[in-house]
């Protein structure tokens, strides 16, 4: 799913600067799965922040909302009544909820508390792994499962590059395991390198252009 | 004592989903103390204010009864189940349990006995 | 016989305070071990779920970066926790559970009892201390019957069982009390103390109650989210 | 003939070719190239351009390229793919072609994490063998990445490099091997220093007959001191020392580490002029510009060929 993590504080204060009454939305999506943005976050920031503005004046406030999935319109039933009482919109989802969010309620600013940071597994408690950069073009089929768009720190296409470091690890840092490496070593096991051994042409990138997905049996009623 | 209108689930399916989670499932069942302070960990809780949507209210009534009734249960019962693991969860899994109760995992178990028996998420609600 | 003459009967009182402790803490602790084990084998311990990451193997310890300033006091971090969301019911459970353990295994009896049978006894409270625990659990579980009664989401998931474990918990401190301060007929009332007691110990690994050790083993051994201690074992 | 240029003569002809490199500098100053590039005049069959180098920002490598033209040595423009889109790429090749550069290099390029600009976006369009491909198809087919025809397109000659070292060592000849079929007319390798592997890396290459359709020009660097040594034993991506060099430098007295380096480079040269399947070397001397007439000298590849 899609992973982000919170800004800092004082970022997220700056950007709410001058509005009185503030009504953070959290995501029972995503951003709540990787614990960045749902309803305990929402709490979390909200009392924190609700401290700062008691230090300061007291002027300003901030109540907290959490909704199914930000990215989806329907679920914003509740909202709009609960906005009359408000002027400013804080989103913990991820960029594409805070976008929708203001795009629904396009008369209020809509500001992210959250960084998007990438589409990633969970790999514990905590602890999330990038693994697609939505280039729109899967080549996992040939390189074992293994992403070198975004793994390969260069996403290279045709191998590792000349600066794999011993015990396989990718030049950039000896913490980090050289995605070709591993795609060899799967490969290899699996009997499939003849995959590799082929130039692989270059990538068409679809992700240059805003994409709208519709699905083969949607394509006529949405008359594409 | 077989209800007639068990006759349409397979019942041998769900039993075999029901064995494969056993321990874990018969074990959290058992230690739930019906307490309910899971429900404010509920953002869906914290909308509705009601029950149904409390985390423990959706275990004991899908995965719990199903247990109990070893897999013997109506297409009517699944498809309210189906709505208190679907419509009632979005399985963002930060429900709080005091004793440590995996409650997204019961939640998932229940989604998949569903899904056995062809009873699906509904996107027309 | 009347029903209260099976209770006061020699036979019973013999019984109860006899073998059927002996037993009752042997299935305790066997039970409690076997339930320990069972739990611990649903758990591994394992640093990551799933398929390792190559890079989780040699990932050396991160050094520990400076922690920020925290904005929120322990304490308004602490109203963000179950404690801030449901205070009441925090502090009864709190007290709740722990005088169900403290009196009885302190009480002063039972120690002269132990003291008796093998020669060693620990300390103890004075008879006073474990009248006033023993009400204070008393009103603790009668808030829990009210709140199974009356509160609508906790009688949602009400059932009787809920009800009979209610029982089995309490009565061992009711029928305690009313020998204690002698009422009703006390040779009825503390066969009836006993008997419950010793069917309170025999449930412990066998029904709800083993939320004792689950929640022991979950709550710190066991990561999650909402985990009390460094746990690195999980589910399997 | 695919380019017509220096090195592809030298090469066609059977000589044992030597090629230098210069770095550009950090700034407008005409004058460092053109310092550095006099050094290795009548040294080398060719130079090499690096092209922000370690991803520190530079001079660009065409435009250096240019001034050393001026200094009558030819230029190996290198190219990688870190800083350039497929758009980019093809118009610096036609740019360079129609300036008379004759030669390009093809490199993916140290990450931009190493450099002076550690958050830049990384370009990363197209990798290094789909560049082979790219300048391949300019050249032969006359045609774009895209297909539109090109009016008069450039006849460059390809180099691409190797790494005989990195992990997993398997795979390396492989990767040479696709370099090869994407259209790599030369090959130059990382620096050199663990000989036994590079021997047998060239006895795979020439077991594959990969040898017999690319020309091998083998990397080698003085180490200046022991420092240099460790420094590139530890810190440089992709570099194989054994410990053997460092022992060896361990032996030299300090102010002798520099001609002992240079021995152990000239006995190594030796060596490749011997190997079956090693064309030519390409000497890397890392600010060491002016050290390179006296390498050559003592490594015996002078005088060099005029072609013509």
């Amino acid at each position: 799913m899609v992973k982000s993590e919170r800004k800092p504080i004082e970022e997220i204060k700056d950007s709410i600067k001058g509005y009185k009454n503030i009504l953070n939305i959290g995501c029972g999506g995503c951003s709540s799965v990787c614990l960045s943005g749902g309803q305990r976050e929402v709490n979390m920031l909200n009392a924190e922040l609700n401290t700062l503005f008691k230090a300061e004046n007291g002027s300003q406030k901030i109540d907290g909302y959490t909704i199914e999935r930000q990215c989806n319109a329907k679920y914003y039933y509740d909202l709009p009544e609960i906005l009359l009482n408000y002027d400013c919109i804080l989103s913990m989802a991820c960029g594409a909820g805070v976008q929708l969010a203001a795009e629904i309620f396009s008369n209020k600013p809509v500001f992210p508390a959250v960084n998007t940071v990438s589409i990633g597994i969970d790999r514990d408690i905590g602890m999330y792994e990038e693994k697609c950069r939505a280039c729109g073009q899967c080549v996992l089929g040939y390189t074992a499962g293994i992403c070198p768009v975004t793994r390969c720190a260069k996403s290279l296409f045709n191998g590792p590059c000349g600066g794999t470091n011993g015990g396989g690890m990718c030049e950039i840092s000896n913490e980090i395991p050289c995605a070709w490496h591993d795609i060899y070593e799967r490969l290899k096991e699996q009997n499939r390198l003849d995959d590799i051994l082929k130039i692989q042409p270059v990538m068409m990138w679809q992700n240059q252009v805003q994409r709208t997905t519709i699905q083969e049996p949607y394509k006529e009623r949405y008359g594409k | 004592m077989l209800d007639n209108s068990t006759t349409e689930i397979d019942t041998v399916s769900i039993q075999h989903i029901l064995n494969k989670n056993k321990t874990k499932m018969k074990l959290s069942l058992k230690v739930c103390a019906h307490c309910t302070m899971c429900a404010e960990s509920c953002f869906l809780y914290m909308i509705h204010r009601k029950p149904e949507y409390m985390p423990s209210y959706k275990f004991i009534n899908t995965i719990g009864k199903i247990y109990q009734k070893k897999g013997n249960v109506s297409r009517e019962f699944l498809e309210k189940a189906r709505d208190l693991v679907w419509e009632n969860c979005v399985l963002c899994t930060r429900c709080y349990c005091p004793i440590g109760i995996d409650i997204p995992s019961m939640i998932a178990v229940g989604r998949s006995i569903c899904r056995s028996q062809g009873i699906e998420q509904r996107h027309d609600k | 016989m009347e029903i209260s003459n099976i209770f006061s009967s020699a036979l019973l009182y013999n019984l109860a305070r006899g073998p059927l402790v002996w037993i009752s803490f042997l299935v305790f602790f066997a039970g409690s071990i076997f339930q320990i084990l069972r739990i611990l084998s649903l758990t591994k311990n394992d640093e990551r779920i799933g398929i390792q990451a190559k890079d989780s193997k040699n990932k050396k310890k991160p050094a520990k970066e400076k922690k920020k300033e925290a904005i929120l006091s322990w304490f308004q971090q602490l109203k963000l926790t179950i404690v801030g969301v449901s205070p009441i019911m925090i502090i009864v459970t709190t007290v709740f559970h722990i005088c169900l353990f403290v009196v009885p295994v302190f009480l002063l009896a039972h120690n002269i009892m132990l003291d008796d049978a093998w020669g060693l006894s620990i300390i103890t409270f004075s008879e006073k201390t474990a009248d006033i625990l023993t009400i204070i659990f008393l009103a603790t579980a009668l808030f829990f019957l009210l709140r199974r009664l009356f509160v609508g989401r906790v009688r949602s998931i009400t059932s009787l069982y809920d009800c009979f474990i209610w029982i089995i918990a309490t009565a061992p401190f009711l029928t305690g009390f009313l020998a204690y301060h002698q009422m009703f007929d006390y040779r009825t009332v503390i066969v009836l103390h006993m008997l419950f007691g010793e069917l309170m110990l025999i449930a412990i690994p066998f029904t709800k109650f083993t939320h004792m050790f689950f929640f022991f083993i979950f709550r710190f051994f066991v990561k999650s989210e909402y985990s009390l201690g460094k746990g690195n074992r999980s589910w399997y | 003939m695919k380019s017509g240029s220096n090195l592809e003569k030298v090469l066609e002809a059977g000589h044992f070719a030597f090629t230098g490199e210069v770095g550009p500098p950090r700034g407008s100053n005409v004058e460092a190239v053109k310092k550095k590039a006099r050094y290795l005049k009548g040294m080398v069959d060719m130079v090499n351009i690096t092209d922000n180098q370690t991803a520190m920002v530079r001079m660009s490598s065409w435009a250096a390229s240019l001034f050393v033209m001026q200094e009558d040595l030819e230029p190996n423009f290198q190219m990688v793919c870190r800083d350039r889109n497929r758009l980019a790429m093809q118009a610096d090749i036609l740019g360079a072609y129609a300036h008379g550069i004759r030669n390009i290099l093809c490199l993916s390029g140290d990450h931009q994490k190493f450099g002076d600009h550690p958050y830049a976006k990384g370009v990363f369009d197209i990798d290094s063998i789909q560049l082979v491909a790219l300048i391949k198809k300019m050249r032969d087919e006359g045609k774009f990445l895209g297909g539109a025809d090109i009016d008069t397109p450039p006849k460059l000659f390809i180099g691409a490099a190797a790494n005989p070292f990195g992990d997993p060592f398997e795979w390396r000849v492989h990767r040479l091997a696709k370099k090869v079929e994407a259209g790599a007319d030369f090959i130059q390798t990382q620096c050199i220093y663990n000989m036994k592997k590079m021997r047998e890396w060239i006895h795979q290459a020439n077991d594959m007959g990969l040898t017999e359709k690319t020309y091998i020009l083998a990397g080698v660097t003085p180490m200046k001191s022991l420092g240099m040594a460790r420094y590139m034993k530890s810190s440089v991506p992709g570099m194989d020392v054994p410990d053997e060099i460092i022992n060896r430098l361990k032996g030299a007295e300090k102010k002798k580490q520099a001609a002992e380096g240079i021995k152990m480079a000239c006995e190594q040269i030796e060596e490749f002029k011997e190997m079956k399947g090693v064309a030519g070397v390409h000497l890397m001397a890392i600010e060491w510009e002016h050290k390179v007439p006296e390498i050559a000298e003592q490594a015996k590849v002078l005088p060099r060929p005029v072609m013509n």
